[in-house]
């Protein structure tokens, strides 16, 4: 390490914030952070610019940590920006890694979620039937909001992505483990995923024994064993498909998973490998009763895709018109 | 692998069997242009010494190090071309082959179509193979003792020609003596010769033979490790009779004073004591003491039998030991046991006192039995009528669909026995008469001639009027429904599955088929066999059989074991399933997949582990592995996804 | 007025923003607040298992998660019809102080402190956190890292994580709090109250007893007559998890109170085709545009409206500091926007004695916190104040409780009209002929600053506090000015 | 010249069953249309949901798996493992917008060319009457954008098929 303090950016793109909230979350640890790195950009906290950015000499910046979705072309420019300005660009969260619960939106088109939000919900009070439009009139003044992309977008769709660092968000201890290596230049190959390679079960202490479900259920149907594996009692969990790093929270809590850290290792498809494990539990030789059992789970595709749909082989529903 | 890769594409004309609808030259022309190809050609017959020859030769002289044919089905000539491969030191493994004779050339009508999806499936195997991996067949070591479980017939017979072969066996029998259900038989169709004269010989043969080794009284109660490599623990009860020492005198028999406990080996005919031997020609003819029922262990008092016994043989303190014993193959002959009519109460049985069993009758009408060989109703006198209900339990939605074989004729020679012993009325109600065997049929028309009165039709309900017992029925001949008046009813009882038969699937990880009997691995080709390498099947616990049957399949099983131990090695397939520990999340997911229990759970690494000489390389681990970390070798997740890219590339 | 061009840096600030036109005379013609996102969680999360709503929507904002995550869970309630046990509803409302302590110290101290601790003409370098630290001494600034984090601890003890909780379940929770996480809980909840009288203590100090300050908060730039919306408790005091919905006039009067599954008949949202934020108001008044008083149907909420909203505060100490606010501020209602910071510090003061109370119930230990759902779920409406105002979640579903439609009204959208309002009268209040300095700028800014507004929600697309910039054109569309946060 | 529509369709096949049948097809010289390319697994129960899904990414029109009849399999029952995952597959590749005549798990045993004949013949009836599988073409677009913008090669993710229809 040089005796140059390490120069850090943050931001984020389409996402919910609780990236940046689990920044804050490494807690009194920031201030040693503050002793080693300079932060010379992050909105949530700091008055550092755009325009102070758009400065910056390319590769300016030693580390930029962004989360978020693409959404739309304004998180694609920062994200190009970005990129241009820093040595090694980090995608934080599951959203900026797989495209995160917002994501989800791939299930339906641009238009559907218009007509949806600013026509069909009930609250709705819109005889014209008016959708926001990218450039509009007000009494003379000109207006211009952004046009939302057709889909979500992983941020590796557009720049190249030095690290990953998922989770929904990462851990406030991932985070600092992170920015640790950083510092220390203990970083590995590029294109790593910054988290153990085992999956979130070698995390659970619960007991996994029988792997054979006779029924799915639904967490509000029952009130699980708490020493025993979720899934063995018929709650669809992720547990097996997912990258470990949350330290079993949801399970901790007699809650299954949902996939947030993402795949395992090499995986291509979270969804479909996740859904394939899941799928075999309910196997039996008899076809009829295990089409019965395995119809119990209602909705496959939003379940297993929950956190990862831009990041699954499909990347979402196709753009035909639903039948 | 830092190894440049070098494909060489061969397409093979096969005559005109592919060149008829296959533009090869074009395909070789096309497959030429394909990322790493260094040479692509076509000829005549690739699997014919020349063809051969050039493959050998481009590795050799131009380095070639990934080789494809594109010709026939593998199924056909992939370990011909693997073998062309290493005479020349590269790995088969190295080899891939596209199908464009069964897949594309005749079953094709248009030639351009058909060249086009050669193509395809070229270019497919050309996109695998530089990221197939060299693979080795292995060896693991055999041990030849084989373990016989179930000293029947079938076991016997097993256990006998294993000897034969000068292999050592081990029988472990459940109950105190080997003979199993024939020893309780009197007589055997259709020859109606006695079931000891035939039977005895050969149990006491098995006690006699020094390489045959006896374990009754016990039970399996672990098996670990895989074919050629099995161990396996054995439970041996406590019989509190020391074998050694006991001479089989039955001085202790005589003089035990509880001997009111009823007889399980005769059916529950008559009683015995709480020392006993099951039956006279037992082996070993040495008894064993019913604790349950022993006064020394229920009330601590008696031992009469231990102050009698001339050589200290019974030994209270005695305690159920674990023996292991390893061996390279298992045969399994535990048998059948009789279904329980009091499971259907229409049939009277345990409600009527002379509605009984075709193995209780079988007791009363041997000569050493019960009755000394006489029919005789519970008040002790003979009956004038017998019914003999065919189908109890079988043949039934409600109990068992499958037939029980062998019910028909011992029905006929039950029916037989009866007349011969009562000169009364005997009445068989069947509802087919299934007498498949050698000489069966001959036997069904020589009892036809003794005056038994056949009767089409289930006997549905068996009541009692006024002392008299009535078997109900439809008469499908007549077309009525009849009511029959008779002194006793014998229920030809199902066969069905031992009650441990579960229970010693788990243990031997072995299958069931639905009828609740252990599963063969093919009905047709591998009867014997079951789906796990190394463990066999004969006699009436894979489905039910008759005698000459169970002794073909003991016979069966032993040339199979005697088969797999003698080539002193056991084979082990390079194409098995393999875990990535680092990547393994120890979801578990696997274990209860593998039909063949070859994935285990490292509770200290926390991660599958996977026995590849039990695996047999389906895959199916893989395909439902969540974490990527079970990998088919040969068939990796990367090697069939790329090869998916390949047939889509064109 | 015309448009010259678009800065490609305007472009990508764009997440959320204010449009300030000003006509010849250099006074503002027209003020516009744009959010230019939107993520569509009423359309994705048709055909999702229902239970999964309290999982999902919290991703629509990172900074009050558990908001989502309880006003989904008490939807799920209404749809599986079942009421969940004592113990729970307990349970979620301890978690759920845990939340307004979190945010609340983080809007205070991150974010508004800066103008009043530093001052609000202060240079905009040391106008932030850092400001704030260096005059309150490093020791507090430790102090709020401690505190946040506590609030931060405790949600992720009951709800698994802090930022996606996942503990709420149609009739209940999903583990019940063990001892010795209570005693654990009920030991940072006694530092927290008193950080919370800390936090009062340095507001008078600072704020209450700087004359200018008060005169700042009382000017009529800064006021707005509106209705005000809140939760409250059948005593009509402020409640964050549960009560009716209460509205008051601008006069400080009941206008209404109602029941969450009843508000449709009077909460509507209105579209405008410049920004993707819609505008609700209430039904029974109107939309007359951005204009305040009795006759238009803007309300506010958050903070200061659940103030007016509610007739007192649950707990002591809260209570006291709520009779100061009206005694000093003129009485009830207070329409003075900035009364929204004072407002938001009592309600920490009130988490905190709520979180200790919660804390030292012995019934919050007790394992029955799920009542198992038997009937066929069908619809239902949850409702909880958000730190940033009154959240409606509203699902429907098939008899396999998989969501046919959802509908979401979130904190920050209800104060959109209103923020709309105070900039634009700030703007015209402040900026004369034209003149622009960076104080007046940060006074305008002050003016939306004080919703603490989380876009995050209020678009379900973009994060709590987000970058926002201020455009100043002149009559001719030139860009005179621009703030950017 | 309008070519009519030949669609691709992805076979997988267990070596020991539906390879074997597609074999005796073509022993027996039975005529089927070329539209199936098949990829060979030992046994149905390796096939991970991710291969269909691959397939579709890739541009096929269709994608049929096939293996021993349910009590045939040579691995005891790969094949019910494999029915197990196209249960939830279907209801999946529904939710992802894809019809459900471009998905099908067949049972062909080695004697049964005639059947491996009908069920290929039945599939590309069935997807000729669909058309081409459609990527999703807006969504492509943008990426494609992208990709102009940055001077690179247009990637084949683009070209694999559907685009423009």
């Amino acid at each position: 390490m040089s005796d140059k303090k390490l120069k850090l950016g943050l931001y984020w793109a389409a996402g919910c914030g609780g990236c940046d909230v689990a920044v804050l979350d490494i807690d009194e640890k920031i201030l040693d952070v503050a002793e080693v790195a300079d932060i010379h950009f992050w909105p949530i906290a700091m008055d550092f610019k755009y325009k102070d950015v758009a400065a910056m000499d390319d590769g300016f910046l030693d580390v930029c940590f962004l989360n978020g979705a693409i959404r739309n072309s304004e998180n694609k420019e920062v994200a190009e920006l970005l990129r241009a300005k820093s040595k090694v660009l980090v995608a934080l969260g599951t959203c900026a890694c797989y495209g995160g619960v917002i994501g989800l939106a791939n299930f339906c088109t641009r238009e559907e979620i218009l007509e949806t939000a600013f026509k069909k919900t009930v609250s709705t009070d819109n005889p014209e039937g008016i959708i926001p439009q990218p450039v509009s009139e007000v009494d003379g003044c000109e207006l211009h909001i952004p046009e939302v992309y057709e889909a979500v977008y992983k941020l590796d769709d557009f720049v190249n992505v030095d690290y990953y660092l998922p989770g929904c968000p990462p851990r406030a201890e991932l985070i600092a483990k992170a920015i640790d290596a950083i510092v220390a230049g203990q970083l590995p190959e590029p294109g790593s995923v910054l988290l153990p390679a085992k999956t979130v079960c070698d995390e659970c202490k619960r007991e996994k024994k029988d792997r054979h479900v006779d029924e799915f259920k639904r967490p509000w149907e029952l009130i699980p064993d708490e020493e025993k594996c979720l899934l063995d009692q018929g709650l669809v969990c992720m547990g097996p498909a997912t990258r470990a790093g949350c330290g079993a929270a949801c399970t901790n809590v007699n809650m299954p998973c949902r996939g947030c850290y993402g795949p395992a290792e090499g995986v291509i498809d979270q969804g479909a490998k996740a859904m394939s494990a899941v799928a075999v539990t309910a196997v039996s030789t008899n076809l009829a009763e295990m089409e019965k059992v395995i119809s119990q789970v209602k909705d496959p595709a939003g379940t297993f895709y929950m956190y990862g749909l831009p990041n699954s082989l499909l990347r979402g529903r196709q753009m035909k018109e639903a039948k | 692998m830092s190894e440049e890769i070098k494909i060489g594409v061969y397409v093979c004309h096969c005559g005109s069997n592919i060149a008829d609808k296959v533009d090869c030259a074009a395909v070789a022309e096309f497959a030429s242009k394909l990322p790493n190809v260094t040479v692509a050609r076509d000829f005549q017959y690739m699997c014919a010494d020349p063809g051969q020859e050039l493959i050998r030769k481009d590795i050799k002289e131009q380095g070639i190090n990934r080789v494809v044919v594109a010709s026939c089905s593998p199924r056909m000539h992939e370990p011909t071309f693997r073998k062309v491969c290493e005479s020349v030191g590269l790995n088969g493994y190295f080899f891939e082959m596209a199908n464009i004779r069964e897949h594309v050339s005749w079953c094709t009508e248009d030639r351009e179509a058909a060249t086009e999806k050669a193509k395809a499936l070229v270019a497919a195997a050309v996109a695998r193979v530089p990221l197939q991996e060299p693979l080795y067949e292995r060896y693991a070591d055999m041990n030849d003792r084989v373990l016989v479980i179930g000293g029947g017939i079938a076991g016997i017979e097993a256990a006998l020609k294993v000897s034969g072969g000068n292999k050592e066996v081990v029988i472990v029998e459940k109950e105190p003596s080997i003979g199993g259900t024939m020893a309780k038989l009197d007589k055997t169709f259709p020859t109606l010769d006695c079931s000891a004269c035939i039977l005895t010989p050969k149990m006491v043969e098995c006690a006699q033979r020094d390489n045959v080794k006896l374990y009754t009284y016990s039970e399996v109660e672990k098996v670990d490790g895989y074919v050629g490599n099995f161990t396996v623990t054995i439970r041996k009860k406590a019989r509190s009779v020391d074998l050694d020492k006991c001479t089989g005198c039955g001085l202790c028999i005589t003089k035990c004073p509880t001997k009111d406990i009823p007889h399980e080996w005769e059916e529950n005919l008559t009683t015995r004591t709480a020392i006993f031997t099951p039956f006279p020609q037992a082996v070993p003819n040495k008894p064993v003491i019913d604790r349950e029922n022993c006064r020394y262990f229920t009330t601590g008092k008696c031992g009469i039998c231990a102050k009698v016994c001339p050589t200290d043989a019974v030994d209270f303190e005695q305690e159920d030991e674990l023996v292991t014993e390893d061996f390279g193959a298992i045969i399994v002959a535990t048998g059948f046991e009789l279904f329980d009519p009091s499971v259907g109460p229409q049939w009277g049985f345990g409600k009527f006192d002379n509605v009984i069993t075709s193995l209780q009758f079988e007791r009363m009408v041997n000569a050493s039995g019960p009755t000394k060989g006489k029919v005789l109703l519970k008040n002790g006198e003979e009956p004038k009528s017998i019914a003999i209900l065919h189908c109890i339990g079988s043949r039934d939605e409600n109990y068992h669909e499958y037939c029980s074989r062998f019910c028909c004729t011992a029905a006929l020679k039950l029916a037989h026995l009866a007349k011969e012993k009562t000169n009364g009325d005997v009445y068989s109600f069947y509802i087919d008469m299934r007498t498949f065997g050698k000489g069966y049929e001959e036997f069904y028309n020589r009892i036809m001639s003794e005056g038994i009165h056949f009767i089409r039709g289930k006997g549905t309900e068996v009541v009692e009027r006024k002392g008299q017992l009535l078997v109900r029925t439809e008469d499908t001949l007549l077309g009525k429904y009849r009511e029959v008046p008779v002194d006793m009813v014998v229920l030809m009882a199902a066969c069905q599955p031992g009650q441990d038969t579960e229970k010693l699937a788990q243990t031997l990880a072995i299958q069931r088929s639905a009828d609740g009997f252990f599963l063969e691995a093919h009905p047709k080709l591998e009867p014997l066999k079951t789906a796990t390498d190394g463990i066999f099947l004969c006699g009436a616990c894979q489905g039910p059989k008759d005698i000459p049957d169970s002794v073909a399949q003991g016979a069966g099983a032993a040339s199979e074991a005697l088969s797999l131990i003698s080539a002193g090695k056991v084979k082990i397939s390079p194409i098995v399933a393999r875990c990535d520990e680092d990547k393994c999340g120890g979801c578990m997911i696997c274990i209860n997949l593998c039909p063949y229990t070859a994935i285990s759970y490292d509770e200290e690494k926390k991660v599958a582990v996977v026995n590849e000489a039990k695996c047999k390389g389906c895959g199916t681990c893989s395909g439902s592995c969540p974490t990527g970390a079970m990998t088919n070798t040969n068939f990796t997740d990367e090697q069939i996804m790329t090869q998916i890219e390949g047939v889509l590339a064109v | 007025m015309k448009r010259i061009s678009i800065d490609p840096i305007t472009r990508l600030e764009g997440h959320g923003k204010i449009e300030i036109f000003l006509n010849d005379d250099g006074s503002v013609e027209n003020a516009f607040l744009q959010i230019p996102e939107l993520r569509g969680f009423e359309k994705f999360c048709e055909g999702r298992l229902a239970e999964e709503m309290p999982r999902i929507t919290p991703s629509i904002c990172g900074v009050c998660p558990e908001a989502h995550h309880l006003a989904a869970t008490k939807a799920l309630d209404a749809v599986f019809h079942v009421d969940p046990p004592g113990p729970a509803k307990k349970l979620r409302e301890l978690f759920y102080a845990a939340q307004f302590v979190h945010s609340h110290i983080a809007h205070f101290y991150a974010l508004a402190a800066a103008d009043f601790v530093v001052g609000p003409d202060a240079e905009p370098s040391v106008r932030n956190i850092l400001g704030v630290v260096q005059k309150v001494g490093v020791e507090k600034g430790a102090e709020v890292i401690k505190h946040r984090s506590y609030a931060q601890k405790i949600q992720a003890m009951i709800g698994g994580t802090a930022t996606r909780p996942v503990c709420g379940l149609p009739g209940g929770m999903s583990k019940a709090l063990k001892e010795e996480e209570r005693a654990e809980i009920e030991q940072m909840a006694t530092s927290t109250v008193e950080f919370a009288k800390f936090t009062q203590k340095l507001f008078a100090d600072v704020v209450l007893a700087n004359q200018e300050y008060v005169d700042l908060i009382l000017s009529d730039i800064y006021a707005d007559k509106t209705y005000y919306m809140g939760l409250v408790d059948e005593n009509n005091k402020v409640n964050f998890y549960d009560g009716k919905i209460r509205v008051v006039g601008p006069d400080g009067k009941e206008f209404v109170k109602f029941e969450a599954k009843d508000y449709l008949d009077h909460v509507s949202e209105h579209v405008e085709k410049w920004t993707y934020l819609k505008f609700p108001f209430l039904k029974n008044v109107g939309w007359k545009g951005f204009v305040d008083g009795p006759e238009s149907g803007i309300y506010r909420v958050a903070p200061l409206a659940r103030l007016n909203a509610a007739e007192g505060m649950a707990t002591p100490l809260a209570q006291a500091e709520y009779e100061k606010f009206y005694s000093t501020l003129g009485g009830k209602p207070v329409h003075a926007t900035l009364a929204q910071h004072w407002a938001r510090v009592i309600e920490m003061l009130y988490a905190a004695e709520l979180m200790l109370q919660l804390a030292k119930d012995p019934e919050i230990t007790d394992p029955n916190v799920r009542a198992l759902p038997t009937e066929t779920p069908t619809e239902g409406v949850g409702v909880v104040e958000a730190p940033r105002g009154t959240l409606y979640h509203h699902y429907q579903t098939d008899e396999d409780g998989v969501i046919t439609s959802a509908n979401l009204i979130v904190g920050t959208t209800n104060n959109h009209a209103g923020i709309c309002m105070s900039v634009k009268k700030a703007a015209q209040g402040l900026i004369k002929k034209g003149q622009l300095n960076d104080k007046l700028l940060n006074m305008v800014e002050m003016a939306f600053r004080a919703y603490d507004p989380c876009f995050g929600c209020a678009t379900h697309s973009l994060p709590g506090q987000m970058p926002l910039e201020v455009n100043i054109y002149d009559s001719n569309g030139e860009l005179q000015a621009c703030l950017k946060r | 010249m309008t070519k009519e529509f030949e669609p691709r369709i992805v076979g997988i096949l267990c070596n020991w069953c539906s390879y074997a049948g597609a074999d005796l097809a073509g022993i027996s010289r039975i005529k089927y249309p070329p539209n199936v390319r098949i990829v060979r697994v030992m046994c149905s129960g390796r096939v991970d949901p991710s291969f269909v899904l691959k397939a579709f990414a890739e541009g096929a029109d269709g994608v049929l798996v096939s293996g021993c009849h349910p009590v045939d399999c040579h691995y005891i029952e790969g094949n019910y493992k494999m029915w197990a995952r196209k249960v939830m597959l279907e209801t999946m590749l529904q939710q992802l917008g894809i019809e459900p005549e471009r998905f099908r798990l067949t049972w062909v045993s080695a004697n049964e060319g005639e059947l491996f004949k009908q069920y290929v013949t039945e599939m590309v009836d069935a997807v000729k009457k669909l058309g081409p599988f459609q990527k999703p073409v807006n969504w492509m677009t943008e990426l494609l954008e992208h990709e102009r913008s940055l001077g690179t090669a247009v990637q084949e993710i683009a070209a694999g098929g559907g685009v423009g229809e």
